[in-house]
């Protein structure tokens, strides 16, 4: 690696760990909220289940 | 609280997940772009010029700015859902449905969490071009006072009980915060703080080869963003659908 | 804008403010409290500012200081504000009244103008005197009241809307204050280097204060219609 | 103190004379899950008294808050002395006084200030002998304003203490000034949301004197009260409503209905003598150790793998998206609605 090669590039070297993180902590904010977004649905569909069966209860009871 | 858009409704729902899926190839092919098609920016002036690959280069070669090609786009997608938000708030001071409300509410979620990508992603940045963990320079302290703006929304909400109460004084927020961000925007610029050099980033005028990846990260996030606010607005409207049988079963003494 | 049977609004507005600054000038308790407040902040300035070095240039400093002193000060003011409306529902009161409900913000706001414009008066010269008496000033000094007195129009205008959400939630004060300064910040930010420029003097003068002064004016004004537009919603919540 | 409140010379007119005081068609107030009201209808003719009745959450003070404009309705309309509800609340407020368990006043400031205060908002002197409006303030001339506070104040009885800070008052004082200042500008429909709450025995007396006298001094005077006491409540009334889980449940004339009938039906809302076995069930096992009660609320956790069956409730965990899902639910939930109607769980009084 010749002088001017390495003045050229210097600053590539010592960006590289500042760039990878950057990129990397951006999709990992994006990936926290999609696993909540996902678990907040099941919780949801938990929750319906529950009602169904008192529906279903209900229903079970009338006829 | 029915739902009368069916057959729109529906088939947003259903383009939902391809979307997402095409957002993310998107990104990543921007992403490949950015380090492939668009040069290294030029950094400081090098004494000796070299030949790399058949070209004269004479300066210094920038990798922090690739992180711009993510940056942009994030930034505007958080404006943009923020903008959702005030659009929303104003729609429920009008109607007073409680739909408005709960779409409010997504889109600022989508507006934090892109926000918080911009805060990583400017404030690494900034790192390596300043050096320094922070500074109050004009577009750090904007997002930064967007950000304080999207907690306190939450807080906010958190704060009041009666429902309609939280959502008038959501909606009413939500617009005031979304009027004092451009102005943000705008004093930390104009004002000629004496202590800040204004730095106008060059970034505006950019090479077409430059352009095309950020576009591209630009339409994959926004598919993201859309597909994000889609599933977590499902998941509202179930959330609330669910609570309205509650009630109801409650009062039927089930 | 009309009320009923020829009560116009600016009656409405009139009677709303005697009203509170009767009720102010009774029970002290706004003034009271924000006065002593602010002279504890001063204690607190000097005990940090007193061993410092010469090296530290306290001219520059002044005006930042005198500004995180008003915002923590009106901060105090405002959550107080509306304790009179909250006590035994006299806010429902006022809703029954046949009139414009943004007079109410109206009065509200010109009332805590005038209240922070009064703790200005006693503080200012007691900075002066605590902190500034030794330095030379320069001669722009007074053109210092134009951006004080924008900043205060800007944060009682935006404060009082505040205010009316605060108060009916939970942890009133935290939350006022979480949501007053992020929206204040521009103003802050173009009131200080006004400040600034006046206190400091020199070249800058004429090229950064009339700007900062502007944008203060520019950010009042908006903020105030947005607010004065909003308020029938927040209030009637 | 036989002072009556000062009848008006010119009786300010209303939109128009003979139609009802409260005529109210479909009122609803539902904000997502919680229906505070549904759909409510009935009709009051002007100058009569009428007492809503109803279990804690039935609606009653949303439906008072309603019609004092204080709150927004979420459907159908209602109009009141004439003006519409929803188009023009803010003409109509001129003609509402509401006494409220709180009393609205300012307590720092005396009692005759208040009064004054009230009066010029409303354009008290204005609204007397038109030419000389309430007078501007500076030029302080408001005798007419002050005519109407002394003769108020007379009127209830708080003469001695007109200068006195409110803050001083007791509460049966601070309820009489408050009814005052409901009345300063002789509103045509008088509010009253439990007013006897809190108050001591003497000043309920003297508290329905004054709302008597305030019914003889106009008789086109209406009133609407939101009462808890079955006994205080029908003294005065000449007109019931029961509301029940923000339903009408009961509504008409109180010499047609008859007190019994009305009595019973009001502690039937309040679901007390509840005779369904199951309510009976629990409290007549007092010596049941709670794991045992709690069997009976909590959800049978054991159920038996359910076979697919493709009955209506089935689909409801198929992958529902926002709008399919409230088709089949609404579906059950009028099978919900009729099943229950009679059966009438006693869970508000547990609660």
């Amino acid at each position: 690696m010749d002088p001017i090669l390495a003045e050229i590039y210097s600053t590539v070297f010592q960006a590289a760990p500042y760039v990878i993180g950057a990129y990397v902590l951006m999709w990992l904010v994006l990936a926290v909220f999609v696993v909540i977004s996902v678990n907040g649905l099941k919780r949801t569909e938990k929750q319906l289940a529950a009602l169904e069966e008192a529906v279903n209860e209900l229903a079970g009871k009338q006829q | 609280m029915k739902e009368q858009r069916i057959g729109w409704g529906q088939r947003l729902d259903k383009i939902m997940t391809p979307m997402f899926i095409a957002g993310v190839l998107f990104c990543v092919v921007a992403f490949v772009l950015s380090f492939t098609l668009a040069p290294l920016v030029l950094g400081a002036q090098v004494d000796t010029p070299a030949l790399i690959g058949g070209q004269m280069v004479t300066n210094k070669l920038l990798l922090s700015q690739k992180i711009f090609y993510f940056h942009m786009p994030v930034a505007v997608v958080s404006m943009a859902s923020l903008l959702f938000t005030a659009v929303y708030g104003a729609l429920f001071l009008r109607s007073r449905k409680r739909k408005h409300d709960i779409r409010a509410k997504v889109a600022t979620e989508i507006a934090l969490v892109f926000v918080l990508m911009t805060m990583v992603s400017g404030e690494l940045w900034e790192r390596f071009e300043w050096g320094v963990w922070w500074t109050w320079e004009p577009r750090l302290t904007t997002y930064f006072i967007l950000m304080l703006l999207v907690i306190g929304y939450f807080i906010l909400r958190n704060a009041v009980g009666d429902p309609e109460r939280r959502a008038t004084y959501a909606a009413v927020f939500g617009i005031i915060a979304f009027i004092d961000v451009p102005i943000c925007f705008l004093i930390t610029r104009l004002v000629p703080s004496g202590v800040h050099p204004v730095v106008f980033r060059t970034d505006s005028g950019l090479a077409p080869n430059m352009l095309v990846p950020l576009l591209i990260a630009m339409l994959g996030f926004c598919c993201i963003a859309f597909a994000l606010y889609r599933y977590r607005l499902r998941t509202e409207l179930l959330l609330a659908r669910t609570e309205e049988i509650k009630e109801q079963l409650e009062l039927e003494g089930a | 804008m009309s009320g009923s049977k020829g009560v116009s609004a600016f009656k409405h507005y009139r009677i709303l403010l005697a009203k509170d600054l009767r009720q102010e000038f009774r029970s002290k308790e706004m003034l009271s409290s924000m006065g002593i407040y602010s002279i504890l902040v001063l204690i607190v300035f000097g005990a940090t500012l007193a061993q410092t070095s010469a090296k530290v240039d306290i001219v520059q400093m002044s005006s930042g200081l005198i500004w995180a002193l008003l915002i923590f000060t009106s901060l105090l003011g405002l959550n107080r504000s509306f304790a009179h409306e909250k006590e035994d529902a006299a806010l429902e009161g006022l809703l029954l009244v046949p009139m414009d409900r943004s007079v109410i913000y109206l009065a509200k706001a010109t009332a805590n103008l005038l209240f922070l414009v009064v703790v200005e008066l006693i503080v200012a010269p007691l900075f002066y005197v605590f902190f500034l008496s030794g330095s030379e000033l320069s001669i722009t000094l007074p053109l210092v009241v134009w951006p004080l007195l924008a900043g205060t129009a800007g944060i009682a205008g935006i404060g009082t809307l505040l205010a009316t959400i605060a108060i009916n939630t939970r942890g009133r004060d935290v939350l006022l204050a979480l949501l007053f300064i992020p929206l204040a910040f521009p103003l802050l930010y173009a009131c200080v280097s006004a400040t600034t420029v006046a206190v400091v003097g020199g070249a800058a003068i004429d090229f950064a204060y009339v700007p900062a002064l502007a944008l203060a004016m520019g950010y009042d004004i908006v903020m105030l219609l947005v607010s004065w537009l909003l308020y029938d919603y927040v209030v009637s919540a | 103190m036989k002072t009556s409140v000062a009848k008006t010379a010119s009786n300010s007119i209303a939109a128009d004379q003979d139609a009802p005081a409260i005529f109210v068609k479909k009122l609803s107030k539902a904000f997502g899950a919680r229906k505070a009201l549904d759909n409510v209808s009935f009709s009051l003719p002007r100058g009569s008294f009428l007492t809503i009745f109803g279990h804690n959450g039935a609606g009653k003070s949303t439906l008072l808050r309603i019609l004092a404009t204080l709150a927004r309705s979420s459907g159908g309309n209602a109009e009141v002395l004439g003006y519409n509800l929803v188009q023009n609340p803010e003409s109509l407020r001129a003609h509402i006084g509401l006494i409220s368990h709180k009393s609205m006043l300012y307590l720092d400031l005396t009692a005759e200030e208040n009064l004054l205060i009230a009066a010029r908002l409303y354009g008290v002197g204005a609204m007397n002998d038109g030419d000389s409006s309430c007078a501007d303030f500076a030029r302080g001339n408001n005798s007419d304003c002050a005519a109407r506070v002394n003769n108020l104040l007379s009127a209830v009885g708080l003469t001695s203490r007109r200068h006195d800070v409110v803050r001083g008052f007791s509460r049966g004082m601070t309820q009489r000034l408050a009814i005052a200042r409901a009345l300063i500008h002789n509103p045509r429909l008088v509010l009253l949301d439990e007013p006897y709450s809190g108050l001591d025995p003497n000043a309920v007396v003297v508290l329905d004197k004054l709302i008597a006298e305030v019914r003889e001094s106009d008789n086109k005077r209406t009133f609407c009260m939101v009462s808890h006491d079955l006994q205080k409540g029908l003294q005065m009334a000449t007109h019931v409503l029961i509301l029940e889980r923000g339903r009408v449940a009961l509504f008409g004339e109180r010499a047609s209905l008859g007190d019994d009938n009305i009595s019973k039906c009001y502690y039937a809302s309040l679901g007390i003598q509840d005779d369904s076995a199951k309510f009976k069930d629990i409290m007549a096992r007092p010596q049941d150790t709670p794991a045992n009660l709690k069997g009976d609320f909590a959800r049978p956790k054991d159920t038996s793998a359910k076979p697919k069956d493709t009955s209506p409730q089935a689909n409801l965990s198929a992958m529902p998206n926002d709008t399919s899902v409230q088709g089949n639910l609404s579906a059950n939930n009028d099978a919900l609605a009729r099943s229950t109607s009679q059966q009438n769980q006693g869970k508000e009084a547990l609660r």
